[in-house]
């Protein structure tokens, strides 16, 4: 079934507003979706009648509660083809990629390994490594990122090549530059320099897109977070290998998590259990598992043809415009629908402040991306993001902002 | 599309398409400061000469939107020639200004007061900002017998 | 203004749903509390109007969400009588007990240093620092409970006499003997020994129901959760002092938290936000303020009144009532209106049972805290416990299912 | 309260008040095993004596709830005197039945039977199971040689 926009668009409270006086285009997906009545009606449904704490509980709303709370992790391990022992419920993908540097990495690297990561990788699945291999003192390599956008496989070959990369961290989709990484060519890459190695993937940007089975990519670990995908705000994964989950360690610890306690020592839950401390996000998985029916009713696959289609006319309106570079790869074949620009001669604060005259969201800024910004030689893009409810109406306000700005700023100034 | 005009007055944009004092490649004077933003990427470099008391030369240069080079430039204006003390006093009614508070030398702040409009634009704000604050840094690296400071962060300083 | 629970209580959807043909009567609040409209209300506003993603967006709607997140800091500040730039959010009260293990704790203590700890503490106030010491080899002293379910302060004197306690944790109320524990008097006591030495609170169980300030209380470091005190799942807090958490390193690295990054490292943003990795719980915080101010309209003191009130008579039926032992301090003055009690020769899970029949919902369990458990000599408790939309007509459901478990178990059984 | 009547069928209470094979300080069997439910704090010991392929002595003793201890009394008068092949196909049966599944040896389960009900409550499922996953456990233990093993949760081992 082709994505019927007009009909989605009815499903998402926000984007019947008007911003000062102007129809609302939402083109900021890739930093938040927006959120569908379904995934409202389920948080409702947990608030208003099986409010109480999950696990232990002998009464009834505690089991509603608990049904509501584990269902979400059979929901999305279903979404990504994943064991639900597997899924261990974060408040974001941040955590997540915490989870694996500590529960992992920091327990098992040291001097002699290497680590590897990828220039274009989000700080969330670069900065918690790099803080691990400062404290402990393994190497962190990093893929570089060639010219039209694409992780540089050749080079990351001979950086895996004295099989000492131990781990290897990159993501599957780009937040800036939209790639699409080929993540079992990778994967496979580092696992024939080393058996061992441990292969995590940022799926934060894939999810919401594209169809994904973690079993298919041939990884161990795949970061994501609701707030991207239709869900709401407070919750994300790393979806697993159960024997991974076994041999890690857990961050967090407390309630919830352990098998026993004492003065001196406490002994863990089982996987997934004992990543999980704490009253966990229960009202968030309830919203989280509307968010995945959400995608299956949609279908990963036409999300994507909706995307490539979408995304086709985007940059081809692009390409056509004066003075606006495309960052990342031309065809929608290799990338994704967050599509980041510069707009020659204007800063991107300005250009972001006359779409949003325009009723117009994009993204400003260095997207979390601080070392992609300096290899591609420039301090911030603009990024305009498309997502199911979007569609080509949307293209002319965007447009017509970026003309604006244009003659408002870049006329008569020498860039 | 009536906000914009709030914040980008004919006079901003007037500073920003012919800046005043921009110096590309700075150099020679008495204290040099380096700002940056990291949210937005904007950098700015400031350096000044301060003779016998009076800041008798500034320069800056920089990358940054239309706000924040406006605002270096306006600020230039305002206050070259003026006693160090003086110019501290304008740093003090500029930065209350962009939290809302009415300022009390209006003829003293010159274009500068034009920015009155960014306080409604909570973001807008630091790349108000940054200029004025790295100028006060500068001065206190002066007075500190420094000849050169880099922050990367305004926030912390205002 | 006396609370009125009649009015109260329609403000609770939840509280006017029947369990099993029964009218339901929620004495569960110690493990979580039930949700206002207001608190509902505020998070639908966010996700229907202003869905998008806080910080750094140039647009109207990312403006307002900063603005809904930013807003609770400055709420939950006020509540508890700190300073919103020691606000830190956190998922919920576990992962802030976990911050300032990691933070501080882990990064300061070492071989010759010691951490003080309670034996009544909840898991998520000790395990995260019994882990810290076994992995950093520093000594946990544990301060011991009277027999009347009070922390032994002559014994606390003795154990930080020698100078190397550097840093105590314990909990404001206990959430199991309901103990309202002298925090002002233990503080100092601590630090009379060493001066330095941090003071870390679990506030858990008291900031939804005692007035709070942080300040007059001469602690360092406070934990809390939102979902006992009428807010949403998935938010809790530490508030700290903003001077301890410059000297703090951050747990979670990413996104938002960074000032700089670079392939080889990374600087921290500010306090608080040096803390708060990733894409926050934004609805969540909306939710906070509105349970925040839910707290300040009904008045702590109000809240406290009620309890005690109420808890008297709860604790009067229980103390006439056969075969019931309730354990923890005897007066409302010295507690919570947290009430353990053991039934005798029944067990437990089969009071529960009982009670949950009649629409009654309790905790039984060891309300993670084994290490009391044993000291107590039992393995579990049934606990009730009471917030302000209960009033005397949730004793009588309660104390009938009691009479039944015990009429259905305790008989012709040698206990 | 007709919900209630699932779970404590009368079958049910004379096990609890009456149970059969408790033996309080066990000792001098072949295999011991001591499994706990943390969640709940039942603890229960088994120990058990096999010859000659079968199971032809067991015993039991622990703190737990009502559900718990029928379970574990009503189990050993099924499993008492049966090959131990035997017996771990009716620790299978019982298993799938707490997990909703029709059990195809109603007779042999015999008072075992009635914790069909206990399937309805999700959180007791684990008491009703205490006995029976920690018998498998002792045979386990018995045949690798041990003669005695911990466990302090039986969901790894369901
Ligand atoms: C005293 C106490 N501390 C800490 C916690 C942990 O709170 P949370 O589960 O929200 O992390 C609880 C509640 O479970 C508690 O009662
Ligand atoms: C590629 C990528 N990874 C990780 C993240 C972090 O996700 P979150 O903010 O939910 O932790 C984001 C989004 O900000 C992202 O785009």
């Amino acid at each position: 079934m082709p994505i019927d926009v007009a009909a989605i668009r009815t499903e998402f409270p926000t984007l019947a507003r008007e911003v000062r006086g102007e129809r609302l285009v939402y083109l900021d997906s890739a930093a938040t979706s927006q959120t569908p009545e379904a995934v409202l009606a389920a948080m409702e449904r947990y608030y208003r009648t099986s409010r109480s704490n999950v696990h232990r509980g002998v009464y009834l709303l505690a089991e509603e509660a608990t049904d509501a709370y584990e269902g979400a992790r059979t929901a999305l391990a279903r979404l990504v083809g994943a064991d639900p022992r597997g899924v261990v419920f974060t408040k974001n993908a941040t955590e997540a990629c915490n989870l694996i540097a500590y529960g992992y990495v920091r327990r098992t690297l040291g001097p002699g390994d290497a680590l590897l990561c990828t220039v274009m990788e989000h700080h969330a699945n670069m900065v918690p490594f790099v803080h691990a291999a400062n404290d402990r003192g393994f190497e962190v390599r990093y893929v570089p990122v060639t010219e039209d956008g694409h992780l540089d496989l050749a080079e990351a070959a001979r950086l895996v090549a004295d099989g000492r990369v131990r781990f290897a961290a990159f993501t599957h989709v780009s937040n800036t530059l939209g790639t699409i990484n080929d993540v079992p060519g990778l994967a496979a890459l580092v696992r024939d320099a080393n058996p061992d190695a441990v292969v995590h993937v940022d799926g934060t940007q894939a999810v919401p897109h594209l169809p994904v089975d973690v079993a298919a990519l041939g990884v161990d670990s795949y970061a994501l977070t609701g707030h991207k995908m239709f869900g709401p705000t407070g919750i994300g994964a790393l979806v697993a290998d159960p024997a991974l989950l076994e041999r890690m360690e857990p961050m967090l610890t407390g309630g919830e998590m352990i098998r026993d306690v004492t003065l001196t020592g406490a002994t863990w839950n089982d996987v997934p259990h004992r990543f999980e401390a704490g009253t966990p996000m229960i009202a968030e998985a309830a919203g989280l598992t509307a968010a995945v029916a959400f995608l299956e009713e949609l279908g990963p696959d036409a999300v994507r043809a909706h995307e490539v289609e979408l995304g086709a006319t985007f940059l081809a309106a692009l390409a056509d415009a004066d003075g606006i570079t495309v960052h990342g790869p031309t065809t929608m074949a290799e990338r994704g629908a967050a599509i980041s620009f510069s707009v020659d001669g204007v800063h991107p604060h300005d250009v972001g402040a006359m779409l949003d005259a325009r009723g117009v969201c994009v993204r400003v800024g260095h997207h979390c991306c601080k070392p992609l910004m300096r290899e591609l030689g420039i301090n911030a893009t603009v990024r305009a993001s498309l997502h199911v409810y979007n569609d080509a109406d949307d293209l002319e306000p965007l447009l017509d902002g970026l003309a604006a700005a244009r003659a408002m700023f870049a006329v008569g100034r020498s860039a | 599309m009536g906000e914009l005009d709030a914040l980008y007055e004919e006079i901003i944009l007037d500073h920003y398409r012919s800046p005043r004092n921009r110096a590309p490649g700075l150099s020679g004077e008495d204290a040099q400061v380096h700002h940056s933003n990291p949210l937005c990427g904007d950098e700015l470099d400031v350096r000044i000469r301060i003779r016998d008391g009076v800041l008798d030369g500034l320069a800056y240069d920089g990358d940054g939107c239309s706000i924040s080079l406006a605002s270096a430039s306006a600020m230039s204006v305002a206050v070259l020639g003026r006693p160090v003390e003086d110019v501290l006093g304008l740093v003090e009614e500029f930065r209350l200004m962009m939290h809302g508070e009415q300022p009390g030398r209006a003829d003293d702040l010159g274009d500068s007061m034009v920015f009155e409009g960014v306080a409604r634009f909570p973001v807008r704000v630091k790349c108000a900002l940054l200029g004025w604050m790295a100028l006060r840094d500068a001065i206190d690296t002066f007075r500190r017998g420094d000849d050169a400071n880099d922050v990367t962060h305004e926030d912390q300083h205002e």
